[in-house]
């Protein structure tokens, strides 16, 4: 009565295409071409060398940290407080750098140092309280932006810290974090270069490497995973400090591209880079999702926000058009998915 | 017999909040023995697992491996010590994949340094040799566990506790879910360990399944221990009647039968 | 029933539709004023009027994230607009890409912020001035007045712009001042946040707002608090005309965001098809002007209509 | 008998995307008789049950009820057709308390208009009452349903079936959690329901819970019906032998003693 | 061996006070103490008859948001277009009577109807496709955020309507929404009565009728409210729709209080709405929380921001110490819980 893996019996064929249509991040993709389609439709410019590489800058920096913020929604937590990390990261390399004129890369060091700490006490107080991390890091947040605010005010009496390109070793900073590499003449920033890098990276961290496994398990039923021996608590404090560690990168990149930072930089992208991860098929509720997916969301994303100034819609309800624009991603992701489910499951 | 037990169960207590979950409760179990836990609903079985297992830290009492004392303060810790569990509840994340499930927290791996990975190819064939000894031949090792039958997770349950069961194996109702067929294959199991030396700790309601591979019987009711037998101090209708219910069943069946006459006379 | 009559807010329609044909260039405007900001929205209609009085065409974005705004003038370069405006609050973060437009041949004028660097980086001519500017009138007239504790309302934490003019006031006010945040978009808290700050200190007598609407909240807290605090305020809108003529609020600082708008626009037209710039490339300002209870009747219409 | 069998099941299909899950089984569920559903883990007897009770509509066959073919699009649709279901997940939400989860979806009422209420009073007390019959007292019906035991979470499922079964009463393995004494209460109910002229569809892995109860027989097997039998037509040894395993229970006995003078040499 | 309910001897005695700490609503209430003794120690105008009257007034609008985000969080769903729907509804009544010399009552009608309509759509595309009402809600949030400026731009040409005043029938209106109670000495606002009234109704509806038992189905574990035939769809739906509801009143509040409106108002309030049922010890997740919880949430938030400027504290820091505060109140709220259920459950 048994028979063959290969071939069971209850079991009907499926298409190569619907196998592949079902794929979260291939939904997602699917998303992304219709929306470059629509902009590339209506701008030339949208689609020319120049325009691809303006909508990927954007794009980029989402993309790195939608990358970590779906590992964190993965494994079942939210952070608010990753877009203002972005900006802590780079006040604090800046006021050490210029106005305490600390060593170039001891200022990085501490500011990373800094941000993995905060990263580590919004994981500690999530994981030791039990209290959704939804409200811990909206703590955190809220604390930081007064701090980024108070302490800049304070050193430098401004809301804004300047003259980052004074610094002994800017030119090594700018190669890594903001030099431009020429393609069919248009420049294209190196933040898309980290943003693929840091795509395969969690790829590869969530689906080849126990800790990847243990991320799922950590989203998807934590009981379950503490009974077989998952260091659950470990593996939701790494995801927070991973969460800052790619603020840190966002943030460094944003100070040594803009050579300035404001006390207010980061503010309000923390909803953002969540829209990127859940655009890309991750479930709010944990333990469903991919990277790449979170990375086409970014896509999508940086896509529809240039997309409608190159379409010359009115500013005034640029609003409008990015969360039609986003419903309707979402909505033909979903669709796609449905679709290909209807002969699989 | 050895002297020394694999591990002592002494005068275990445990309550949650204002609940008295167990209380004084002590057994043995032995290498290569069966030690049954057996008892009514809300009884106290699980929990008694649950403290087996590291989930749980007893409130009073204590707990022998080895004739040493220890202290299993979390499910890592009693899985080190070579304890390995199918909960009542399985244990398992319904949207991972049945491997993936199947390694959780003992995952296997390649490589050294920061290219350290998970061995798929290696988790995957296992998942299905062990899966496959077990009678249960699964068509895809990717599917979510979410997806599978019942009966069909807990026969993953059982494949991954055996698997990773290193000196003693819990299982917390592990037969209940199943047909006949998979009851009689997981029996086999537990006398398969038994017999490679392992202590086995085996929680069921039905004295069928329990007596044929037991050597040692605890019967708990209401949390309390109602005795802790060898199989020689107790036979099998002996057994059953402990069970709070004893020979009922057949004479249930009497009284489930009904009076012929009556039969057919269904009202509209 | 439907009566038109109790329509109170309709406007007269304001200036004839613009030339036809015209000029027919294609201007960008990127600016850093957050979307349905009440300044900014008015520099906007200014560059639609202007705009629809030459016949070119438009195309306004603003973000307030310099990298963001910085990405925003990348686009416009793309599209080899034939002029660009931008307002720079953060010149530094603007350099690369406002000198990438001026190396691509597009004309740039600066406007509002960012004066002291818009020749540095190649810009034909800044219009307006720094809220440093308007900020420092304000304190010297608040000092007139004989203020000896203010508060500063800023109702957008970290706001580069708002910082600015509160830091101008305190420069030239010569007596304590504190900044006060309150969020914009929920007055109501806001109101209750000035009246909190009035209640528990006693010694303010003087509040600055730094937009329109807070100032409407700000005086009503006051009135509640039964405080003797004079207000003063940055921007116009109706209700302020009205509270300056009421006597509610001292006076209203003016920058006449339209003109800078306007002119903008108007002056890259001139210097596409004629070369001409106005002032010769140094910077034309466009303020501050003070609304008083004296000027505020005339300015009480164009304000409601959303020029002044 | 009646003529016309209370729901009829006719070569219904089912299929999930590329999984057949059933195809094309036919049975009968008449007034006062229970039909009981057996066979292995995966043979889709759940799939039938969610079939009958609305969950999953058919993708092939018919469903009749009282002689008519029926649609139910949904749970809701079933019970107002008088099908009450114990669903083998239970369906109860773990946070809300138990006694309102007993009457979830079914609440009594009382007041009009805006001050319709629910009527806790009777909720609660209805609860206590329906819970006690079936042998379960519990401490506290505002406990929530996710801290009771595995079998008395199976216990408050049943007794709501019972309670809001009007004409079909659907069980999938009511008994597999179950304790003998709990199980024994759970056959006398079925049995009570029947004499009371419910339809009973009973799904169990245990012929000895089957055969005493049931009046009719559906064997599955791999979504295929092996057949569909009167009890006339079977002996409890025949079905046993037909649910795949067979009199193996007792062959089992005999294997798993081990041979005795192997007892004892307990490897180290 | 069966013994009586009254004395089973699995049971072990609970003192009244603890089976009291267990509430959710009372561990948020003793955290609304804290800060309230707190803040009364740091001044004496914050618990005078006016200040109590003054810091009473944000929490009350925001209270009755909570509200209603709480039934719809313990539903199971997040409505981020929340706060912009204030805004939707009081510029509709603005335009339409202002501009449009629509009589007054049904120019209510309409922007109620038009916000219920909102609602109505979140749910259904929410029901619908089974996307998260987050994502959902966002992309509403987001039109809704570009409408609202777009149309007020477009009639008005400013972004803001005023005159409110001006039209017929303001005086009911303001008696009804904005009048003024004088008690010791102190004005407080109606609203806060509403809030009560709103609290109490909340309450009632969750814990007294059937649809309060749907809702806690609905969010605790739908698909098993499903199969006893609880209609989640129409309950989710409803829920949303009462959201629409308390953003018209709010919404409607503030146009008659401030006699004008802006295009951004309620831009941002959502978050701040749920930190307020959050507070109060609603379950991200769904399926537990209160109604009154939701309100102390608001209380405490209330407290807290007005606190923060009765105390004196440099404005720069506000966010701070808004962050830490409600750190303290939530962590406070915790462990008193974690203490109580250390004795029973
Ligand atoms: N975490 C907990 N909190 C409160 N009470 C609990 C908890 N875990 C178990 N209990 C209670 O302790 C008692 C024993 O439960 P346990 O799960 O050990 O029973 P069991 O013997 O495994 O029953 P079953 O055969 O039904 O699985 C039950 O009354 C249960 O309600
Ligand atoms: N929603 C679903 N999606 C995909 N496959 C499903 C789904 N539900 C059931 N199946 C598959 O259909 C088959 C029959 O499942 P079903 O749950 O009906 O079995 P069962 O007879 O109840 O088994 P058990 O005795 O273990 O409960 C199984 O192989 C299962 O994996
Ligand atoms: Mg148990
Ligand atoms: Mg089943």
């Amino acid at each position: 009565m048994s028979v063959g893996i290969a071939a069971d019996e209850r079991v009907a064929r499926v298409g190569l295409l619907k196998r592949v249509l079902l794929k979260p991040e291939l939904g997602a993709l699917l998303g992304a071409v219709l929306v470059f389609v629509f902009f590339a439709a209506l701008s030339d410019v949208f689609r020319s060398p120049g325009g691809v590489a303006n909508w990927l800058d954007p794009a980029s920096t989402l993309g790195i940290m939608a990358v970590a913020v779906a590992l964190l929604m993965i494994g079942g937590h939210f952070d608010l407080s990753a877009g203002v990390q972005t900006g802590t990261a780079a006040i604090t390399s800046g006021l050490l750098t210029t106005y305490y004129g600390v060593n170039t890369w001891a200022a990085l060091a501490i500011s990373l140092a800094l941000v993995l700490a905060i990263g580590f006490v919004n994981g500690y107080l999530v994981v030791r309280t039990g209290l959704p991390s939804f409200i811990i890091t909206l703590g955190t947040f809220l604390m930081l932006q007064g701090l980024n605010l108070g302490i800049t005010k304070l050193v430098t009496n401004t809301v804004q810290i300047n003259n980052f390109d004074k610094i002994i070793g800017y030119d090594v900073l700018h190669a890594v974090f903001a030099s431009e590499i020429t393609i069919a003449g248009a420049d294209f920033q190196i933040a898309i270069l980290w943003w693929v890098v840091a795509t395969i990276a969690g790829s590869w961290l969530l689906l080849r490497t126990r800790f990847g496994n243990w991320i799922f398990a950590t989203g998807g039923d934590a009981n379950a995973g503490r009974n077989v021996g998952v260091p659950v608590a470990r593996t939701t404090i790494t995801l927070f400090m991973i969460t800052s560690l790619a603020a840190w990168f966002v943030g460094t990149t944003q100070i040594v591209r803009l050579t300035s930072i404001q006390a207010q930089a980061g503010f309000g992208q923390e909803l953002i880079y969540i829209v990127a991860a859940v655009i890309g098929g991750c479930l709010l509720t944990g333990g469903f999702g991919s990277a790449v997916g979170a990375s086409i969301g970014a896509l999508i994303f940086g896509m529809t926000s240039q997309g409608i100034v190159y379409a010359g819609w009115d500013a005034d309800w640029f609003k409008f058009f990015l969360g039609a624009m986003l419903l309707l991603a979402v909505l033909a992701n979903q669709y796609i998915r449905r679709f290909a489910e209807l002969s699989r499951r | 017999m050895t002297d020394s037990p694999l591990l002592e169960i002494r005068d275990v207590t445990k309550t949650f909040g204002n609940v008295i979950s167990l209380s004084g409760v002590s057994t043995t179990v032995r290498a290569g023995q069966v030690t049954c836990v057996l008892g009514d609903n809300g009884a106290g079985k699980s929990t008694l697992i649950k403290i087996l297992s590291g989930v749980h830290q007893p409130d009073g009492g204590e707990l022998l491996l080895d004739g040493k004392p220890v202290r299993l303060g979390s499910p890592r810790e009693a899985l080190d010590a070579g304890i390995a569990t199918v909960y009542q509840d399985l244990a398992m994340v319904p949207l991972m994949a049945i491997w993936r499930n199947f390694f959780l927290g003992s995952e296997p791996t390649k490589g050294w340094g920061p290219f350290r990975r998970f061995d798929r190819a290696t988790a995957i064939e296992t998942t299905r040799r062990e899966l496959l000894d077990m009678g249960i031949d699964i068509r895809d090792p990717d599917q979510p566990v979410g997806t599978l039958s019942g009966g069909e997770r807990q026969s993953v349950a059982i494949a991954r506790a055996v698997h990773f069961g290193a000196r003693l194996l819990i299982l917390d109702e592990p037969t209940s879910a199943l047909g006949v067929k998979q009851a009689g294959v997981v029996l086999r199991y537990i006398a398969r360990a038994r017999d490679r030396g392992l202590g086995v700790v085996f929680i069921t309601h039905n004295p069928h399944h329990a007596y044929p591979v037991g050597d040692r019987f605890l019967i708990l009711n209401r949390g309390r221990s109602l005795g802790d037998f060898a199989k020689s101090e107790l036979s099998l209708a002996e057994l059953t009647r402990m069970m709070a219910g004893g020979a009922e069943l057949e004479e249930l069946a009497h009284e489930l039968e009904r009076d012929p006459a009556a039969t057919g006379k269904a009202p509209q | 029933a439907c009566t038109s009559d109790n329509a109170v807010n309709v406007q007269q329609s304001t200036g004839a539709s613009g030339g036809q044909g015209g000029y027919g260039y294609k201007i960008a405007v990127v600016t850093h004023g957050s979307a349905g900001d009440a300044f900014w929205s008015i520099v906007k209609n200014g560059v639609e009027k202007a705009g629809s009085d030459m016949g070119d065409t438009i195309s306004y974005s603003s973000d307030g994230d310099p990298q963001k705004q910085a990405q925003l003038i990348d686009a416009a370069v793309n599209q080899k607009v034939d002029g660009l405006v931008v307002s720079m609050a953060n010149p530094d973060a603007l350099k690369a890409s406002v000198e990438k437009a001026v190396a691509a041949g597009i004309p740039v004028i600066t406007i509002n912020s960012g004066a002291s660097r818009s020749k540095e980086f190649g810009a034909l001519t800044h219009i307006g001035q720094d809220e440093k500017v308007a900020g420092e009138a304000v304190g010297t007239e608040l000092k007139n007045q004989g203020i000896k504790k203010a508060i500063c309302v800023i109702h957008e934490a970290g706001n580069v712009g708002l910082e600015e003019r509160c830091a101008a006031v305190a420069s030239t006010l010569g007596a304590p001042i504190e900044n006060l945040q309150v969020d914009i978009n929920n007055l109501q808290s806001s109101q209750a946040t000035i009246k909190a700050k009035l209640q528990s200190d006693t010694a303010v007598d003087g509040v600055v707002t730094l937009g329109g609407p807070v100032a409407s909240v700000a005086a009503a807290a006051i009135g509640e608090a039964g405080s003797a605090a004079k207000l003063a305020t940055f921007d116009l809108n109706a209700d302020v005309a009205k509270g300056v003529q009421d006597g509610k609020i001292l006076f209203a600082v003016d920058q006449q965001p339209y003109l800078q708008g306007y002119m903008a626009v108007t002056m890259l037209t001139q210097y596409k098809s004629n070369l001409n710039v106005l002032g010769g490339g140094q910077q034309v300002l466009t303020g501050p002007a003070l609304v008083t209870k004296d000027n505020a009747a005339q300015i009480a219409q164009l304000a409601a209509a959303g020029t002044r």
